[in-house]
């Protein structure tokens, strides 16, 4: 039973992260119909940033997102205003092949940059965990989630409350009625895009004091996040993050009672049925 | 290039052969992994093999290095080959790094009749196939997980085992070979977790580890997942008798780092920077002047591996089939300790390379396993619990 | 209003119209290849050749469903792997012979396929899509834990083939790499002859209309799941024997070089680069990437210009375009495809006949 | 106030408009009838800039619309209401009228707006808190038409306004629109229901295939022998 | 005798009615107009004859066969084809394959289809374009093509949706000719028209649709005169 618990909770724990990784995709989904297949690359990038700040200027990995964040939305909205708004209109395809090249650039260059060795990121708290009734909690993992709480809060009042947020949202259903009402759409799809890999950097940075940093270690991500945004449904800012947390459970408890070896496929097959009769996620309308 | 090659053959048997002439040029061949997954490990390669060529040039040997990228595949690793071996005509191959490439090169040097010295890719079919021109230097997977038993039953008296192992080539057989090994030792194994490395949580499998209160904790896993485990291992609480790691991961500068969780674990390695064989502390100590952190044992081994290459093509004028018999009859005394091919166990020219087992004390990785390689500080058993 | 994209798909060929002088060049340009290891003595040469054919019938095969049906699978990992771990299996564990061992492969694939096909072509664009994808991965993750038949991650490593016999003649015994430029060449001639067949085919027009249009084809007499069916068992069948193929060659498989997303990636990509729904695309992207990957790889361009005399081997310009040009090639690799997709959406086949075109006109 | 003036129009090689030419003048109703495929929805496209002309211009208050885009046409208070609506169906109904003031030089209206389009239509107000795509096809209608009304629109384009809706609620929308008119919106209606949107108008222009082929006033054309055949084929 | 008979045919999307009870029947080799104003259920009615949906409720009985749950492509080798009121063109291939498709319905050699097509794109009068790709054509030349690649599957039954949508009155006029010429051939047709003119001089029975339910039915000269259409269709003068 505690084994149960504690499996529960350090899934919902990481699941958060994976919340964030999940509305970062679907947010560029929703507003572009894109699949960005290097959604984990602006993680990684997010990651190397966070790595940068902690060990040149000494700053604490969770305050350096302050920093990360900005500057990860400016990078996310080059990459938009650049190369993908050019391809909005192409085959899906070629979509799909601009990204993962995109993605290979990034990688690359950060291989270049910072060698392909594994960086730790140790801070005096990386490895400290609290106690309760025999669980244990990991203390980074902790804050991180309750950064990521903030966050979605704080990203769902934006997409709710907020004029551009709500701009981004009506782009997102109904791309011709938004341009009539007066909303430049083009400026929306580099603020999505933006923020899209501003949430992936910031997931990154958040994992990164209890993680480990190497130039491909987006691919993994990718992958998860595509899982994550399908199960929530495309585009369903509220999905991602059930998706997410969803994710970070299945793993988690698949891991105790199936192995880790098939923790994989658990998640994996999860996401098949749900493509399979509800292709419009848990939480997404259906869309014709 | 078969009559190409037999033709120096006959004018080097014809002429009095001077052995290390001086300023003997050689023309060696290194696949490696520079990019791709595998590439983190291929850098300490890369190092090793520089510090070679420098003292090789010390000794007189101009080495024409040339570096193939392999990206850690397979069909990439055989192209370089295929280019090293047909247009450099390269005298001899050191490389490569992932098992699956150096099995598949293994096929090619026979083919070519180009040695090559893999130095640290760990799979044990690939000298056992007979085949006559791959020479490895290091010990075999099967030796990683030996050593670390025998050790822990000759500190203690274990009587039941958990193996977690990455779900890789390395991590496999490694666990296999634990598995197959704790039953000669009378070892009970409680749990198998495989896992797919890059996951961020470990603490679900880690707790129902916990919940089997195993003596030892056998892991074989890289760097990063090594640190990971350990992190997670230390916030659940999972306190065993001992951490085994085999190898790879554990044995690095960057696990040892980590004192918070690196205090006290036990890896198996092909090298330490304390061993007493000849050459290791200036090594470890050039290596760490150059590049700024501490070899690890992939870095020696390509070191060994090049220099044994270098003075072997010296010796053979660059001619790769008396190469091969330079390699099959000499023996080496450097870094890591006494080198000889030799056929034994089913294994072709495969070094009997004698492990070593390392333990972290306080950030330093002290040699602590057999007793005559230890230096001096003795070996933390059993576990003392978690520092708060 | 017309979809604004006929436009730009027009490149797409359409079926009809044959020619005599294309074929007769074919023809000579086939007994040109057929010879080379008559003439070529560079091993490396062919065995850059040879992973150029698997790479044709791999990007020939998605083509098929791809390019001509319009279904874009980033799965196809699934069946290369399917095929090259069944001949493996069978022949590390069962003794059976490659060219046998292959056809079971196939046989294995086509089950595959049609369960693969009924769950995913319920789904439709981006869906589609990942679901592909997320069966591809089930099949790596499966690969790597179901170890008593795949032997896990360790995968399978083949040390001798059995020499292919006919009756008591031994025809070849695998030992160089002419056979397998053959087997090659010729898998890969008639995955181009299939691929042309179906084009002037009933089969051909069914997928193009389906690609083109899915309710339209529907209301004109053709079943949609049917047809997508056919071409993903011909698509994957292909990709199979291409898996086979570059198994038996390699001599090594395991789950992560045969069943990961960068294989699907892979296909794709030399589909897309080379112009899809043409005949010569894949080909032509094969050709270019394989030798373009290649040439990165082995820092041709850095040889090239040491031995041109432009830049000494030990200068510092030397020394520093050879250290990290090695590291750079997967990164210059990353800007070739961005600049094909955003400057060529077409593909290099695409690209070209435009230019043709253009000139003609100009 | 509005200058349509020879303008042509293709998608891709397929011409819609052939040199139309149309004006609507300060405080009118005027209103485009023509049969399905006429290019009267292509003409509105034009005029809000989703779309470019090929050859002709188009001035709104001596300024030309083809230098702006989509989103600067609305800031100049041109706003069009889409045929089918499109109302944004995961949004509230308040939030869809949020949008409608999205431009910043409108925001600081938004309250006074809300005031407007809640007296127009009441019932928006009741259901407020309701996701768009759950309201019925006149309640719909309504909240577009608000919406549009959001941006304080000096030329409001309403595009098949009536469509789909039952008849008591065309006659209400249709009286809304006059009272629209009356608070001072200049306003371009497309309607198929001809009858109606000619008798609000103040003059009317009939497309026939892609050109303008007869205009006067709504009066006139109301009892025009040629609109009554277009039509009807009487 | 009926060729086609709708019996009491529903189509409910959620809540919503998008046809409710239409009952009438399809007298073989007459054209029957169905008109009505936009979003009067026209089209999903042609939908659920087609087999791309399936009828909530009633019947779709086509020559005594109970066609509904018949995906559109059996429905097709049945004798019943549609044509769309967006022309859909399979854009990359050239107008003469386009046909061929349809042809292929009905024999499996392209040699036969190649004939099949080259005679119906005489029939559209396309014979000279057949080289071009679909794209390329105008307006009204798709919406030829898009008659010509159903008349190809050799239906019995043809269903035009706004097939002289978007098109100027000469093209429209040509259009109407070729309609009349498919019916002297024994190949019944039921057309979705807003064209007035066009319909009144074509049918031999009109089909009104109001907010799906049937309005009215009858006679053209009928259905002209009925005030009931002239509310739905010009507006109510109130």
């Amino acid at each position: 039973m505690s084994i149960f618990v504690q499996s529960l909770i350090s899934g919902i724990l990481i699941g958060g992260v994976y919340a964030l990784i999940g509305i970062g995709l679907t947010i560029i989904f929703g507003v572009m119909r894109v699949i960005n297949f290097a959604h984990g690359d602006l993680l990684m990038l997010g990651m190397y940033a966070t790595y940068f700040l902690f060990t040149q200027f000494h700053i604490d990995p969770f305050v350096s997102i302050v920093i990360t964040m900005p500057l990860m939305f400016l990078y996310g909205a080059f990459l938009q205003r650049f190369f993908i708004n050019r391809v909005l209109d192409a085959l899906p395809q070629n979509q799909i092949l601009l990204t993962i090249g995109l993605g290979l650039i990034m990688s690359n260059t950060v291989m270049l940059a910072f060698t392909s060795d594994y960086k730790i990121l140790s801070t005096r708290y990386s490895s400290s965990s609290v106690s309760l009734h025999g669980i244990s909690i990991s203390l980074p993992l902790l804050v991180s989630f309750a950064i990521t709480t903030v966050i979605t809060i704080a990203l769902y009042w934006f997409l709710l409350k907020t004029d551009t947020g709500q701009a981004i949202r009506a782009t997102a259903q109904d791309r011709e009625a938004a341009r009539l009402m007066g909303i430049n759409v083009k400026r929306m799809s580099i603020i999505a895009f933006g923020l899209g890999s501003a949430l992936a950097a910031t997931a990154g940075a958040l994992i990164s004091p209890t993680y480990y940093i190497f130039p491909q270690v987006g691919s993994s991500f990718t992958l998860k996040a595509f899982v994550i945004t399908v199960l929530g449904g495309m585009g369903s800012v509220i999905g991602a993050t059930l998706g997410g947390i969803l994710i970070g459970v299945a793993e988690s408890i698949g891991g105790v009672y199936f192995g880790s070896g098939w923790k994989e496929v658990v998640v994996f097959v999860l996401f098949l049925l749900v493509l399979l009769f509800r292709p419009s996620g848990l939480l997404g309308k259906s869309r014709t | 290039m078969r009559a190409k090659s037999s033709l120096i053959i006959a004018l080097v048997l014809t002429l009095p052969s001077f052995v290390f002439a001086a300023n003997a040029k050689v023309k060696i061949g290194f696949v490696n992994s520079i990019t791709g997954p595998e590439a983190p490990i291929g850098e300490s390669l890369t190092n090793g093999v520089t510090l070679a060529i420098e003292d090789l040039k010390k000794q007189g040997i101009d080495v024409d290095l040339i570096k193939e990228d392999d990206t850690g595949k397979p069909e990439k690793s055989m192209a370089a080959f295929e280019k090293l071996a047909t247009s450099d005509h390269v005298g001899g191959v050191v490389g490569p790094y992932p098992s699956k490439c150096a099995a598949a090169l293994a096929k090619l040097a026979e083919k070519y009749h180009v040695p090559i010295i893999i130095p640290v890719a760990s799979k044990d079919d690939i000298t056992r196939q007979g085949l006559q021109w791959t020479f490895r230097l290091s010990a075999t997977t099967n030796d990683y997980a030996t050593i670390l038993l025998d050790m822990a039953t000759a500190f203690g008296k274990p009587k039941t085992i958990a193996i977690i192992n990455e779900n890789t080539d390395f991590g496999t057989s490694g666990a296999k070979s634990a598995k197959e090994y704790a039953a000669k030792k009378h070892l009970t194994v409680v749990a198998e977790e495989a896992y797919a490395p890059g996951s961020p949580d470990y603490r679900s499998t880690l707790a129902s580890i916990k919940g089997k209160n195993p003596d030892l904790v056998f892991m074989v896993s890289y760097v990063a997942d090594a640190i990971l485990l350990m992190r997670q291992s230390r916030e659940i609480g999972l306190t065993p008798k001992a951490f085994l790691g085999a190898g790879a991961g554990f044995a690095t500068e960057a696990f040892a780092k980590e004192q918070d969780i690196s205090n006290n674990v036990f890896s198996s390695t092909q090298w330490t920077q304390d061993v007493k064989w000849p050459g290791t502390k200036e090594f470890a100590a050039r290596y760490k002047a150059q590049f700024g952190k501490e070899a690890s044992y992939h870095a020696s081994t390509a070191y060994e591996s090049m220099v044994i290459m270098g003075q072997t093509l010296a010796k053979a004028k660059d001619n790769p089939a008396r190469a091969k018999d330079l390699l099959d009859k000499g023996s080496w005394n450097g870094i890591m300790g006494v080198v000889k091919f030799a056929d034994y166990a089913g294994y072709t020219n495969q070094n009997n390379h004698q492990m070593l087992v390392e333990q972290i004390q306080n950030g330093q990785r002290v040699t602590v396993y057999p007793p005559a390689y230890v230096s001096g500080k003795k070996a933390v058993y059993p576990f003392p619990g978690w520092t708060k | 209003m017309p979809s604004p994209s006929f436009i730009r798909r027009k490149w797409i060929t359409s079926a009809g119209g044959k020619r005599v002088i294309p074929l007769l060049l074919l023809a000579s340009g086939v007994a040109l290849l057929a010879l080379i290891p008559l003439s070529v003595q560079s091993t490396y040469a062919l065995h850059i050749m040879i992973l150029t054919f698997v790479s044709i019938i791999m990007g020939s095969a998605w083509n098929i469903l791809g390019g001509y049906t319009g279904q874009y699978s980033v799965g196809h990992a699934a069946y290369f792997g399917v095929g090259a771990y069944t001949t493996m299996i069978l022949l590390q564990f069962r003794h059976i012979a490659p060219w046998y061992g292959m056809w079971a492969g196939v046989g294995a694939t086509i089950v595959t396929a049609l369960i693969i096909g009924s769950i995913c072509f319920r789904l439709r664009g981006p869906y589609f899509v990942l679901a592909s994808i997320a069966v591809a991965e089930i099949f790596r993750v499966t690969a790597l834990n179901l170890k008593d038949l795949t032997n896990g991650a360790e995968g399978i490593l083949v040390t001798e083939l059995p020499p292919l016999k006919f009756g008591d003649t031994v025809i070849t015994d695998f030992t160089t790499k002419v056979p397998f430029f053959y087997t090659g060449l010729i898998t890969a001639l008639f995955v181009i002859f299939v691929t042309r067949g179906v084009q002037h085919s009933k089969l051909g027009y069914y997928f193009q209309a389906i690609r083109e249009d899915q309710d339209a084809a529907h209301s004109l007499g053709i079943n949609p799941a049917l047809y997508k069916n056919i071409a993903l068992v011909i698509s994957a069948v292909f990709t199979s024997v291409a898996g086979s193929l570059y198994a038996v060659y390699v001599g090594f498989i395991d789950p992560g070089t045969v069943f990961s997303l960068d294989v699907s990636v892979q296909i794709v990509t030399i589909a897309i680069i080379g112009g899809i729904g043409t005949i010569l695309g894949p080909v032509i992207g094969a050709i270019v990437l394989v030798t373009l990957s290649e040439a990165l790889r082995s820092n041709a361009l850095t040889n090239a210009l040491i031995h041109a005399g432009l830049v000494n081997a030990d200068s510092r310009v030397g020394v520093f375009l050879k250290e990290n040009l090695s590291h750079a090639h997967i990164l210059i690799y990353g800007i070739l495809v961005v600049i094909v997709i955003l400057f060529m959406p077409q593909g290099l086949l695409g690209f070209a006949r435009r230019i043709v075109t253009r000139k003609r006109k100009g | 106030m509005l200058d349509v003036r020879k303008v042509n129009f293709a998608y891709g090689d397929l011409q819609v408009l052939w040199d139309v030419d149309l004006t609507v003048n300060e405080g009118e109703i005027v209103t485009l009838v023509g049969a399905n495929g006429a290019g009267k929805s292509t003409t509105l496209r034009n005029i809000s800039r989703l779309v470019r002309w090929s050859s002709g211009s188009i001035l709104f208050q001596g300024e030309d619309l083809g230098l702006l885009q989509a989103h600067d046409v609305v800031g100049r208070g041109i706003v069009q209401v889409p045929e089918g609506r499109r109302i944004f169906p995961e949004m509230t109904v308040l939030e869809n009228l949020r949008m409608g003031s999205y431009p910043s030089g409108v925001r600081k209206d938004r309250e006074h707006n809300f005031e407007r389009a809640f007296s127009l239509f009441p019932r928006l107000k009741e259901r407020q808190k309701q996701l768009g795509g759950t309201l019925s096809g006149g309640e719909q209608q309504m909240l577009a038409i608000g919406r549009g009304l959001m941006a304080n629109p000096r030329l409001l384009l309403l595009d098949e306004p009536s469509l789909g809706l039952s008849p008591l609620l065309v006659r209400s929308i249709f009286e809304i629109i006059s009272e629209i008119n009356r608070q001072g919106v200049t306003i371009l209606l497309v309607e198929q229901n001809v009858y109606q949107s000619l008798r609000i108008a103040h003059r009317a222009y009939v497309l026939e295939t892609g050109r303008v082929v007869l205009t006067g006033s709504g009066a006139d054309l109301l009892v025009d022998d040629h609109v009554r055949k277009a039509f009807l084929g009487m | 005798m009926a060729i086609l008979e709708i019996r009491h045919v529903s189509k409910f999307f959620g809540g919503l009615a998008a046809n409710s009870d239409v009952s009438f029947e399809v007298e073989e080799g007459s054209i029957v107009g169905l008109i009505g104003p936009n979003g009067a259920g026209k089209t999903t009615l042609f939908n659920c004859i087609t087999g791309y949906y399936a009828p909530s409720k009633g019947d779709v009985v086509f020559r005594g066969l109970r066609m509904n749950g018949l995906q559109p492509d059996k429905v097709c080798r049945l004798g019943m084809v549609r044509t769309w009121q967006k022309v859909r063109p399979l854009t990359n291939l050239s107008v003469l394959e386009n046909v061929m498709v349809g042809a292929l319905c009905r024999t499996n050699s392209l040699f036969e289809a190649r004939r099949m097509a080259q005679e119906q794109l005489r029939v559209v009068r396309l014979d000279q374009k057949g080289a071009l790709l679909a794209g390329a054509l105008p307006i009204g030349e798709r919406k030829k093509l898009e008659v010509a690649r159903a008349l190809a599957t050799r239906p019995k039954l043809l269903l035009l949706d706004e097939v002289m949508g978007g098109l100027n009155p000469a093209e429209s006029e040509e259009l109407i000719q070729l309609i009349l010429e498919i019916r002297k051939k024994g190949i019944t047709q039921m057309v979705i028209e807003h064209d007035m003119k066009a319909i009144m001089r074509m049918s031999q029975n009109i089909v009104v649709l109001n907010s799906g339910e049937k309005l009215a039915e009858g006679a053209p000269e009928e259905i002209v005169s009925n005030p009931r259409v002239i509310e739905a269709y010009l507006g109510a003068e109130v």
